[in-house]
């Protein structure tokens, strides 16, 4: 078990353990942007993963989580909208933790890997990871009450 | 009516120019994705990157023009 | 059959398959041993034949018949789908209002939509050769073209959408997999042999003979089914409204056809 | 030592699992739902099996919270006009 596994270890009961916590319990709204946490925290366990038992294709994962995870966070910010609408908002902070946490399993992680097209890669899931999240996280605060149920 | 064809071509020229754009950007993405390359994955990645492009102008279209 | 009855003749089937559970699993191979007499005879057939992935050549050429048993259901089941949630006779149809989502939102999903979609048939080209193949790479497609649901609302996606085309390609993905086997027939072998194409250079595109064929002939069929699927329950949710079902509320009333 | 990350993965596999059964509102539990299947992913991942991963990944992170909230939606716009009707019929009638 390298560096990089017990990284992975970590980051995965440390990070996911209160994310179940906060989506099982409490406000709607906090629910969602603990969903979104999770998308984000499972894409670097799976990067992480993929350089701790040196297979790159593994890596292919981490990108799917990238790219359909925020999605996933949209369906709910898009179709439970109207039943979060009194929630309180997140504050900043959820977004920062998106960024740095990002940063610090993304960065290390090129590093190790030195120049080439799967530093790039790396780079590319890391910026649609961050992007997605964000995006998501816009998404939730922007989720209002509607005046009536409606057709969209 | 000139000023309409005018329009026309000029909404011709300008979403071959869009769909050109986005088949490049989605090449590129193409080559960073793939592991060796070699003729066949660069003809499969031409048309793949085709179709998204395709795709990615329509949907532009989609939310815009209407 | 009362009750009780029915609590007896369950309890007797638990305890009958926790008996034989608990049986097999004690003639199980311990976990963790480097004995994998499956897995050594599934490696040396996918290298035999130039595939890099394994998992790939146990589903599209060592027991490809099961895979085309999986993809005919997931068709009946689509087809199924399709017939139960049409429009019925006391159901109306409703013109989808526009719905307002914040800008950045929207510009996010026109940026997203291509990379998820090059991003899925990436991974169903490379089935082969990657983790993934049709199945997984189909889904990541289809779930691209439903981002201008999410994201922006029910009439852009129908603009992209035409629904024949997905529903022709939905049976022309099940038909090519049949002709492919076919093909292995038409060669002198048997049924789905891998055995009319060359077998190429390991780890590249055209390794694999047909797995990267049945693949593809699965990319298309999935993601062709799942944007018909989504379809029928986009309807149901969004356009069509039952007997007495009144979804617009006081509200819009100008949406109703 | 790699057994611990087994070990780990199929612990949260089977917290994240039993929080989906005790949460009883089919919307909240489309939301556990979805961390299942990303529990299910990493679970998958360590038992080398990238393959189901992906599989459990593409269906459970956009695809099922779709299906399975387009559903409610449907059920319960059913139900709040039944409710809707029949207070109407009530009112009507008194």
């Amino acid at each position: 078990m390298n560096a990089w596994l017990v990284a992975a270890a970590v980051l995965m009961v440390a990070g996911l353990g209160p994310v179940l916590w906060c989506v099982a319990t409490g406000p709607l709204r906090r629910r969602v942007a603990a969903q979104n946490t999770g998308t984000l925290l499972v894409c670097l366990v799976l990067l992480l993963l993929a350089r701790g038992y040196a297979r790159p294709p593994y890596t292919d994962v981490a990108l799917v989580v990238a790219l359909l995870g925020p999605v996933g966070t949209l369906v709910y910010a898009r179709l439970l909208g109207p039943e979060m609408g009194d929630d309180p908002q997140q504050g900043p902070l959820t977004k920062a933790f998106a960024v740095l946490a990002t940063a610090a399993v993304v960065l290390p992680l090129c590093v190790a890997e030195g120049p080439g097209r799967s530093l790039v890669k790396l780079l590319l899931i890391g910026a649609i990871l961050v992007g997605g999240n964000v995006i998501s996280s816009q998404a939730l605060a922007g989720a209002r009450p509607k005046e009536a149920d409606d057709h969209g | 009516m000139r000023c309409f064809d005018g329009r026309m071509a000029w909404g011709r020229v300008s979403g071959v120019v869009e769909v050109a754009v986005w088949w490049a950007v989605l090449f590129a993405l193409w080559l960073f994705l793939i592991s060796t390359v070699d003729a066949l994955e660069i003809l499969v990645g031409g048309l793949v990157s085709l179709v998204g492009a395709a795709t990615a102008a329509a949907a532009r279209r989609a939310v815009t023009d209407r | 059959m009362n009750r009780r009855l029915r609590m007896w003749v369950l309890l007797l089937g638990l305890a009958g398959t926790a008996a034989v559970l608990a049986a097999a699993a004690f003639r199980l191979p311990a976990f963790g041993t480097d004995f994998h007499p499956y897995g050594d005879r599934a490696v040396r057939e996918a290298l035999a034949r130039q595939t890099a992935n394994t998992v790939a050549a146990v589903n599209f050429d060592q027991r490809a018949f099961d895979t085309l048993g999986e993809e005919t259901i997931l068709f009946a089941a689509v087809l199924g789908t399709v017939v139960l949630l049409r429009q019925a006779r006391d159901e109306r149809h409703v013109e989808p209002a526009p719905a307002d989502v914040a800008a950045p939102v929207r510009r996010y999903a026109l940026v997203l939509l291509p990379v998820t979609l090059v991003a899925g048939l990436y991974i169903v080209a490379h089935g082969q050769l990657t983790p993934g193949g049709g199945f997984q790479g189909g889904v990541v497609a289809a779930t691209a073209l439903h981002l201008l649901y999410i994201a922006v609302d029910y009439r852009a996606l129908e603009r992209i959408r035409p629904l024949g085309v997905f529903e022709v390609g939905d049976a022309a993905g099940e038909a090519a997999y049949l002709v492919i086997g076919v093909a292995g027939l038409l060669a002198g072998s048997s049924y789905l042999a891998n055995t009319i194409l060359p077998h190429g250079t390991f780890n590249t595109l055209s390794s694999g003979g047909t797995v990267p064929l049945l693949n593809a002939a699965i990319g298309m069929e999935v993601a062709c089914a799942v944007v018909v699927l989504l379809a029928r329950f986009l309807d149901q949710a969004v356009e069509i409204e039952g007997e007495g079902e009144n979804a617009g509320g006081n509200a819009g009333e100008g949406e109703r056809k | 030592m790699a057994d611990v990350l087994i070990a780990l993965a199929l612990l949260l596999v089977a917290a994240t699992a039993t929080a989906a059964v005790a949460v009883r509102d089919p919307a909240r539990q489309a939301l556990v739902l979805s961390v299942l299947g990303l529990t299910l992913t990493l679970l998958f991942t360590v038992l080398q099996a990238p393959d189901v991963a992906l599989s459990q990944l593409a269906v459970g992170s956009a695809l099922t919270p779709l299906l399975i909230l387009l559903s409610v939606r449907k059920a319960r716009r059913r139900s709040l006009d039944q409710v809707r009707a029949e207070k109407e019929a009530e009112e009507g009638g008194t």
